[in-house]
Parts: C-alpha cells; structure tokens; sequence
C-alpha cells in the first residue's frame, strides 16, 4: 500500500511518500504507526508522539482503531492548521 | 433550484470583490451575503514572521471542502457559497482563505461561513508552516479551534 | 491604538471590494475580515416588489449607529469597523446595507459584525417602504429580529 | 417644542415635523401621544395602536413613561426595519 506524509511527519521522515508492504498482523492504522515507527530513526522521531499522529485512508480521517485491509493510500500528518 | 459550492485551491492570490460579485451579481432572491477573508498576520503569538508556507493534501483537501460545503448546502438554505485556500508561501498581509456565502437571509449566511471557517480550520488537510528569526516552524493546531467546530455536531 | 468606526448614511450605492481595502490594506495585524452585504430581495413575503424605498431620522440615525459601533469596538478586539447604510429608492438586486469588521482572529469579526447587524434591523431609525402591484406599503418589523437583537443584551 | 413624525406615522398625521405646546399636564411621551391623539382624525389614525408607536426625545429612544420635561425634539415612529 501505498503511505504518504505531510507537514513535520513528512519532514522528519525525510520523505512524501512510499510503498510498504506491512506484515498480516499489522491490522489497524495504530498497528501501522507501530510498524512504521520501528523502521528506524527517522521513523521512530516522526511517530514518537502517537496520540498526535493523525491519520487519512483513501483520502478520509479515520481514528487509529481503523483497518487497514483494502487500503490504496494511507496518510499521516499532524493536526491540521489551515483556514 | 441545486446550489453547487465553488472551490479552489490555489497557489494565486483570489480577489474578494469579483468572488462575491460571480455570487450575487444579477440576482434578486439574495438577501445576504457574508464574506470572511483570512489574512496573513506579520506575528504569530508575539513573535516578528517573515512568512507562512501553506502546506496541503491534494485531493483529499479538496475533498474535505467538498463534503463540508455540502453539509452546509444541506444544513441552511443558501444561494450560493465559494470557498478559497491558498497554498505555498504566504506574506503577512496576503490572503490566505476566502469564504462567501449568499442566502435570502442573513442568518443563514453569517451560520454557514461561520460553519465553513471552523472546519477549514479543524479538519481540511492544510498545514502552515512560519518563517521566522528563530527559522522555519509547523504553527501548532489550537485548543480553541477544535472547540469552536465541536458546536456544529449534531447531538 | 484607538480603533475609530467609519459610518455613512447616503443615497449611492457603495464598493464592498473598496471597503474591505480601505480596512485591511496594507495592514498585518488583521488575521480576518468579515463582510455582509444587505441586498434588495426581488420579493417580500412571496410578493414581487417593484423596490425599496428606505427612509431615515437624520441625526439620530448616525447617532444610533456610532453609539452600537462603540459598543461593538469595546466588546470585541477589533482593528476595523465600517458601516454604511443606503436611503432612498434602491431595486432589486442593488445593495441597501454593508457591515466590515477586522480583527487578528476570525470569532470577534464574525460576532462584531452579526451585533451590529441585528441592532441596525431592529434599533436603528430606518424605515423601509415597498412599492408592488398592491401599491406601497411600509414593511412590518419581524418578531425574529427582535430576538436576534436580544441574545446581546448583557445580564 | 419640535414632534417629529417618520414612516406611517408622517404619512397618516400628513406631515413631517411640527412645533407644539401641550399643557403642563402631558407629563410623558404616552401623555403627549394622547394629546396629540386628540388633535383630530389624522392623528387619531396614526396613533389609534399607541403601544406600536416607539418614541424618541433629543435622538434617544425612550419608553412612554418617559418625561418630557426640557425635551427640545421628541420623535415618533413605527417599529424600525432598517438593515
């Protein structure tokens, strides 16, 4: 699946987006975030705050309890500010 | 009569005047019209900015907009509503956001730009980063904002 | 900085692109300008009106509308205020009156700019008179803008 | 003293303005709306629903028990529908 990053997300990670391929027992957005923060340093300072980490499957908010099953996009970035 | 919501997002500036003008001109079943323009501040929280950066999601920002103007077609009788934001650098006193709303009365106008602006706020996928002596940082989201959108759930 | 409203009574018609800027130009304190625009409804009550004729107690009109504009300025943080309220004979689709408010954040411009347009519906001394294939007739104030008007009465 | 007649109120009573000099026993703005009341059929129209009648003294709207003492311009009118 596809995972895109916006913001400081996308800063700190050092990149936009990617292509993952997380294992069957990542299951929910939460269990991704889990994943993805343990891919390295850069990873692990993007998600060092969770409960910060919002996240978008295919373009809508959906909370960490989410599932990931049949997701093409999966987004995170931080609260938004715009307006 | 199917009101449609215009939106855009845009690198240009936008110019208030010809936005409300494509909504009302020629119309006599408008009453009210309220705009809200957002407007780059030279400070943020005391402190001196060269400038905002306008970060976005593009597809999903758009639409964010779409689905909110919607509910705000649904929820009050209005004419006609067009929504703006801005993306990439920004210099204070530069335009950032622009919502019109027109309807044969003012209530209904004022309650929708009013609902419009504290979603855009809370829940479009935009992102401002400042530029300032201290160098570039993400501005934090507010406390106030997400209560300001909490009024408009439905109970 | 003592913030002074801009308040004109008159038969032209008035520029909203031109107020809003005369307000806002080149200024990077204000975080938002709010606009309403009253338009002249093509119908009154599901009747077609020819026009609008508005009348007005000179003197005390003004008088009515820097007092409500003080009022405004003292309860919200505001760095502008503008309005402009038409007599005369005005038709459909024409403007009849125009609220601006400025401030650094966007909840003082909205709420600044409803006050002052509940209180001109129902406390200023202005009158409107239609004109439609019954002949003219004056139009009855509303009930609802009474209560508008009454949610700002501090308790 | 000056009466000034807006709206209905000028269109029935048939003019704008005049100047009058009620008794010293017209106390109040409801005092003087009865007296003017009595001044013949036009005025008895315009004021036939005197609790619809606003009233302002020297530009200030006022209640109808308010005095008309030292009043230089008192003012009456229908409901306002401005804006």
């Amino acid at each position: 699946m596809k995972v895109k990053y916006f913001a400081w997300v996308r800063e700190r990670i050092g990149k936009a987006e990617e292509t993952v391929e997380p294992p069957a027992e990542v299951r929910t957005v939460g269990d991704l975030i889990g994943w993805l923060a343990a891919r390295g340093e850069t990873y692990a300072y993007a998600f060092e705050k969770p409960k910060v980490i919002r996240a978008a499957i295919d373009q809508t908010h959906v909370k960490p309890d989410a599932a990931i099953l049949g997701a093409r996009e999966i987004a995170f970035f931080p609260p938004m500010t715009g307006g | 009569m199917t009101v449609a919501a215009t939106i855009r997002i845009q690198d240009a500036d936008f110019d208030v005047a010809r936005e409300i003008a494509d909504l009302s001109k020629g119309r006599i079943d408008i009453g009210a019209v309220v705009s809200f323009s957002g407007i780059c501040r030279g400070s943020e929280q005391g402190e001196p900015i060269a400038a905002l950066t306008l970060e976005h999601y593009p597809g999903m920002a758009e639409a964010e907009i779409q689905r909110h103007a919607d509910e705000a077609l649904s929820r009050w009788p209005l004419q006609g509503l067009t929504v703006i934001h801005r993306v990439g650098r920004i210099e204070p006193g530069e335009n950032i956001v622009l919502v019109v709303t027109a309807s044969a009365h003012r209530q209904a106008a004022f309650e929708a730009a009013e609902f419009l602006m504290d979603y855009l706020k809370t829940s479009a996928p935009f992102w401002k980063r400042e530029e300032s002596a201290r160098g570039p940082s993400w501005i934090e989201a507010r406390g106030h904002d997400d209560a300001a959108a909490a009024r408009w759930t439905k109970s």
